[in-house]
């Protein structure tokens, strides 16, 4: 990994990375090394020396964490992708609603469950529990939440019909055969969904700012597209 | 101290909660977990090497793993998650004993291993002469084999009890993490290493899990010597 | 009371084929280190399960391969004692002691606990751990442990062995009061020749795994060939006599048997008693005429009926005295000396001493013995 | 089969890593590993409850905390991590060695236990005797007690090792996931885990994780019956 | 060669205070069961670290409780062999042998591997794991392993206990050349007369933890009353005596001994050697006229010195035969008859046969014994 860039992902961008990095190949020279985890992980893994010239969050905070304390290049972070909160319910439910100021969510979930990342630390949480406090929903739904350990397994718990509902990205509801969306949350309702990228202050490898330059590349934001990610960096 | 102990009532009942997990996975699993390590200390069976590995299986998968496939089978849809919550009324899903089962789980290769180290380390001998006086197989495990083998059955439930204390990836992924009802230690723990600044919380959570983990391991300790003692090896 | 056995078995380069059945109330299996005793009893409690044969208790098939029947140990009700004690060592001595009684139902407990333990002298052992007891007190532990369980054959491998003497002469009676009282048959590992013809009513006698003599003690132990050569002056007569009087006095019993009266240190019996005494053939002396001014006391008259060489310089004399056979063990010289022939008159003489406790044991009742 | 052996180059390494990695983690944590043992099963000494507890803090921790502790310790920046790099120019972080060093310590308090099951159980009478017969106590520990151990340090070498083969938690907060250099096969599944549709990828790569955990597995269980007819309990 | 110890320690409810001084080739250890043998040779390997006291082994102090010193056991280079064989369980036959090998130095290895393999017939078990052999068998290997650790004091706790007397009278004369040949010093714990008569060239007597007699045998051997009572008979006197000629055509040996001449079964010694020999009390008999016609051949004549009552019906007599002692047990009601009395002549009669091989051994050249 020595001549590689070497990228710190959050876990989610995996498969839209990965096309990515396939494709900018040629143009940085040779293929990243990306490492996916936990924001946090690599967030703290960076603060401990970690040899990453880049880190793609999925929230601002764990950038900010970083920014704060000088470990990235303030004028290399850009907000790359936006995404969105959906409302799942397994694929045989007869749920179906509209999702507006008000509505009677705690009714359709009923005995069941409302899975949803842990809304203290997963981002997805986070912004779901911020949606439905302006939705003024929240307080009617608090005590039927399962909160999982990241966005996937909140859709495996939908997915396989342990919880009656959940909330999750646009990108992972999008494939998962066993859930179907029943409706997307407005985007007001939430804080916007944002995953920053940045050089990290000891990035070292010279191609880093030409694997930066083509994540922002259209070529980037037409597989990004793919997973279902709003691109909000300015294509160039 | 006041520090330490000035916990949100969420966290309290976290604390509680996983020492009520972190038990009742202990004490469930030493039936099964003598039984099992008999069968493949003293059993002679095709299939062994199986059963073997089944043991081993929560060892060697990803907690993640683990958990996806309890919620695939215990789970409300899962074949013996319905059938139990049918016929016994158990159910496991987002549930106290959900949790206490992936503990369980999670910690039944290493309570085995050890309960199957002390039997293999009986003498045999005792045991026949323990026939000789009339004690049928049942008996003469119940009053030989099963006081011999008392440390190693310690050993096996502290550490079933130890891995409960810290085990998450399984938990979380089988029933996620509800206050008061799921919420152990390692979940309300992961909460706060994931949000920037949460360090400190995490911190004084994980001090209280060593604490009583500590507590139970000095218990269990005397509890061997005790035992250990009334044994008299030399 | 019988036991029968008729197996054949390996295990490792060792090959054992015995056949022997012995109506007997204490059997002995006499043989030297390695001959095999212990794995024959192992098959008799339900240890050693046989390659091939039938072992039958008292009419009841234990072991019989062909018909595929093997009663497992804990039925059989067989009670051992090891050679190596084999203490619970998670017990007290108490605990062993008593853990047989739990498998015994009440109605067939014919051991008390008291009673044992006085016997073996471990009252102040009760509450120890076997692995505080010196040796010899975890033997006695063992013994009372397989007692208590009231079996219905008791197996004894080498049970004295590590006893001192003062202990084995304590333990010897209560032997004898098990195989007599309590009618309990015991089947007694054993290499010593005093201990054998002291308390067995049968003999077996192994040699590498094969059954070379088995019979009635008396008749077994005359046949001097068979001992180790060491063992052969412990070999003789086994008689089987009656109390006759005792003699206060000088503290003497006078037994009654048909070669005339013998005179040993007292016993406490009441007269009428049967009394089993071995005369060692070392201790007998032979003189032709009636011996005066000497201290032995018991002299018996009678014709030589054997002369046959024994070890070294020594002669086996066979004494016939009214129709009871003594054996005698002089040297070739003094044979030469005295000119002894087959047919001779001659006197046995036997001092009292010689005529220790090892020696004298209680007598079996006339109907059984063989 | 060809289905289970279509991986991409990354999962190939992933394979060859963790296998490099949990048997690294299992022989260098051996000889800690029998010390520590000895020390709880025959030490008496002052500080023995603070050892014990150590050794079994990585079961009770919840694996990220561990993870994160030796990310603190061990890494680029930390006390030990620096001073080993300068020194012996040792490096941990985001290293394979790092990911072992991470698997061995999660793996350590099961390997100490069995260990220390197996030492207790041995009849120090043995010793005694190869004593009189002029062994001194490093001798006597070589010939007599290491072999009588022998299945314990199997049993504790393969738990070491299984648990090595599952280990993720600890070992992704540590060296984080690179691919060819730190991404073991729970870190490559747990990846999978994390994207829409990953699901065949994981089970593909779980039971590529369960087939080598089990071969590993029943080679230690014939090498532990080769030993245990060796020592003819009975 | 000496061993000095002086201890007192407490286990359990078991108090021990031993205080003896022992100068001899073999030091024979004598007490009944539970009296704290096997506590007493531990502490002089090593193997328990007296509370308070001294040991002393050939001037090498090995524990002093006073000056903090305890010499480890591997650092004594005291060989035992345990009561319960205690071989390892993970070696073979051969390795358990040769375990002692690899810690003694080249140089003072004295004991060699095939002479001890064959004099204990363990040949054919090399192979064999401990648990596949039998109690004698196991015994005869320990036997073998702590020889062959070459020690410089053997230290033995009932050795032969699980022997039979065939294989018992095997080995004896093996630990009468280590005695007498190697001449390593041995401590020998037993609870068997023969065998300390015949061994031992000094006693140390326990019961209940104390040292009631200590000496060299012939003194202590001749205090019956300290005997347990079943082994009096078993004592008696210790001739230490010469071979004088051997009578090829009987097949005897004639021994020299300031008493007078004894005939015994031959002997392989060459004229000259000298031999040791015990006549049991019980096997002397008194005669007031010189006895005619009677097959035993020794006949001593000498002068009653003591005469104390024994147990039961039994006297002891001392007979002085010109210098030597000889102990007699008789019955009172034949003192009563030949009217004995202190100081009066009379012959001591005592059979060839009576001396067997466990009463004759290697004696003990006349510069050492006490
Ligand atoms: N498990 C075994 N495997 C192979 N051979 C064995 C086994 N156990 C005993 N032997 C052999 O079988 C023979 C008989 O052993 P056994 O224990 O019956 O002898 P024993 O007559 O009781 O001798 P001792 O008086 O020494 O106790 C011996 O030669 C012994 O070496
Ligand atoms: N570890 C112990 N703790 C307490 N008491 C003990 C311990 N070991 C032995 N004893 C007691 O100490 C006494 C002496 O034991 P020891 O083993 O020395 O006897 P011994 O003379 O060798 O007897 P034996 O001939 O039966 O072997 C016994 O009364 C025994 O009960
Ligand atoms: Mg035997
Ligand atoms: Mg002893």
């Amino acid at each position: 990994a020595e001549d590689k860039v070497v990228v710190f992902a959050a876990a989610s961008l995996k498969d839209a990375l990965d096309a990515v990095n396939k494709a900018c190949e040629a143009d940085v020279g040779e293929a990243a090394t990306v490492s996916y985890a936990a924001s946090s992980a690599l967030a703290k893994q960076i603060e401990g020396g970690a040899p990453a010239d880049v880190f793609i969050s999925a929230d601002l905070d764990w950038m900010k964490y970083l920014s704060d304390k000088k470990l990235t290049k303030p004028d290399t972070e850009v907000k790359l992708l936006g995404n969105q909160i959906v409302l799942v319910a397994p694929k045989d439910s007869a749920v179906d609603t509209r999702i507006e100021k008000g509505f009677d969510l705690a009714k359709l979930i009923g005995d069941g469950k409302l899975a949803m990342g842990d809304f203290k630390a997963v981002p997805a949480g986070k912004y779901g529990k911020a949606a439905l406090e302006s939705l003024g929903v929240w307080s009617s739904v608090e005590g039927k939440v399962a909160q999982a350990e990241n966005v996937r397994a909140a859709l495996k718990l939908v997915s396989t019909g342990e919880a009656a509902l959940g909330m999750v990205y646009a990108t992972d509801a999008h494939a998962e055969k066993g859930v179907k969306v029943i409706g997307t949350f407005p985007e007001d309702s939430h804080p916007p969904i944002i995953y920053p990228v940045a050089q990290t202050a000891d990035s070292k490898d010279k191609d880093t700012p030409a694997f930066l330059k083509c994540l922002q590349s259209a070529k980037a934001a037409a597989l990004f597209k793919d997973q279902g990610f709003t691109v909000l960096a300015p294509s160039n | 101290m006041n520090w330490l102990l000035d916990l949100t009532p969420d966290e309290w009942n976290a604390v509680r909660l996983s020492i009520k997990v972190a038990t009742v996975a202990m004490l469930a699993s030493l039936p099964p977990g003598i039984l099992i390590a008999l069968l493949l200390a003293r059993g002679q069976f095709w299939g062994k090497t199986v059963v073997n590995g089944l043991v081993h299986l929560p060892l060697i998968l990803p907690p993640v793993v683990t958990g996806y496939l309890l919620l695939l089978t215990f789970g409300r849809r899962g074949p013996a998650g319905a059938f139990l919550a049918e016929h016994f009324g158990i159910v496991f899903s987002f549930r106290w004993t959900g949790a206490a089962l992936a503990c369980g789980v999670m910690g039944f290769p290493l309570m085995v291993r050890a309960i199957r180290l002390s039997i293999e380390a009986v003498d045999r001998r005792m045991e026949a002469a323990a026939g000789t006086l009339g004690a049928n197989p049942l008996w003469v495990f119940a009053t030989i084999t099963l006081p011999l083998i008392l440390p190693g059955l310690i050993a096996g439930a502290i550490l079933a009890f130890a891995k409960a204390m810290g085990e998450f990836g399984a938990t979380i992924t089988f029933v996620s993490n509800i206050p008061n009802e799921t919420q152990t230690l390692p979940s309300a723990i992961y909460t706060f290493t994931q949000v920037p600044g949460g360090d400190e919380g995490a911190l004084r959570l994980t001090l209280i899990s060593i604490v009583i983990s500590m507590a139970a391991l000095v218990a269990s300790e005397v509890l061997a010597r005790r035992v250990g003692r009334r044994l008299d090896i030399e | 009371m019988s036991v029968l056995v008729d197996i054949s078995h390996r295990q490792g380069g060792f090959a054992i084929g015995a056949r022997f059945e012995s109506a007997g109330r204490l059997t002995a299996l006499f043989g030297a280190s390695g001959s095999g005793k212990t794995t024959l009893i192992g098959m008799i409690a339900g240890l050693i399960r046989p390659d091939k044969g039938r072992i039958e208790v008292d009419g009841r098939v234990l072991v019989d391969t062909g018909a595929g029947i093997f009663v497992p140990k804990h039925k059989r009700r067989i009670g051992m004692v090891f050679q190596d004690a084999r203490l619970f060592p998670h017990l007290s001595v108490a605990g062993n002691l008593r853990y047989g009684r739990w498998f015994t139902p009440p109605a067939e407990r014919y051991a008390d606990i008291d009673a044992v333990v006085d016997l073996l002298g471990i009252g102040p052992l009760m509450n120890r751990r076997p692995a505080k007891l010196s040796g010899g007190e975890k033997q006695r532990v063992a013994i009372g442990r397989a007692l208590l369980a009231s079996p219905r054959l008791l197996l004894m491998d080498e049970p004295l062995a590590s006893l001192d003497e003062a202990r084995k002469a304590e333990i010897l009676p209560y032997v004898e009061r098990l195989r007599d009282e309590i009618k309990i048959p015991i089947v007694y590992v054993s290499h010593s020749v005093a201990e054998v013809a002291r308390l067995a009513s049968d003999v077996v006698m192994l040699a590498q795994g094969n059954v070379v003599a088995s019979g009635p003690t008396e008749a077994v132990m005359q046949r001097l060939d068979l001992l180790p050569a060491e063992e052969r002056g412990e070999g003789g007569a086994v008689l089987d006599t009656k109390v006759l009087h005792h003699d206060e006095n000088f503290g003497m019993t006078v037994l009654g048997s048909a070669a005339g009266e013998l005179r040993v240190p007292q016993l406490a019996m009441k007269t009428g008693t049967p009394v089993r005494i071995r005369i060692r053939a070392r201790d007998v002396m032979i003189a032709t005429e009636k011996p005066r001014g000497l201290s032995a006391l018991n002299i018996l008259p009678g014709t030589i009926t054997a002369m046959s060489p024994g070890e070294g310089p020594a002669v086996e004399v066979g004494i016939d005295c009214n129709g009871v056979t003594v054996l005698a063990r002089i040297t070739e010289q003094s044979r030469q000396a005295l000119k002894l022939h087959l047919g001779g008159k001659v006197f046995a003489v036997i001092k009292t001493v010689s005529f220790d406790r090892a020696n004298t044991g209680a007598g079996l009742p006339a109907e059984t013995g063989g």
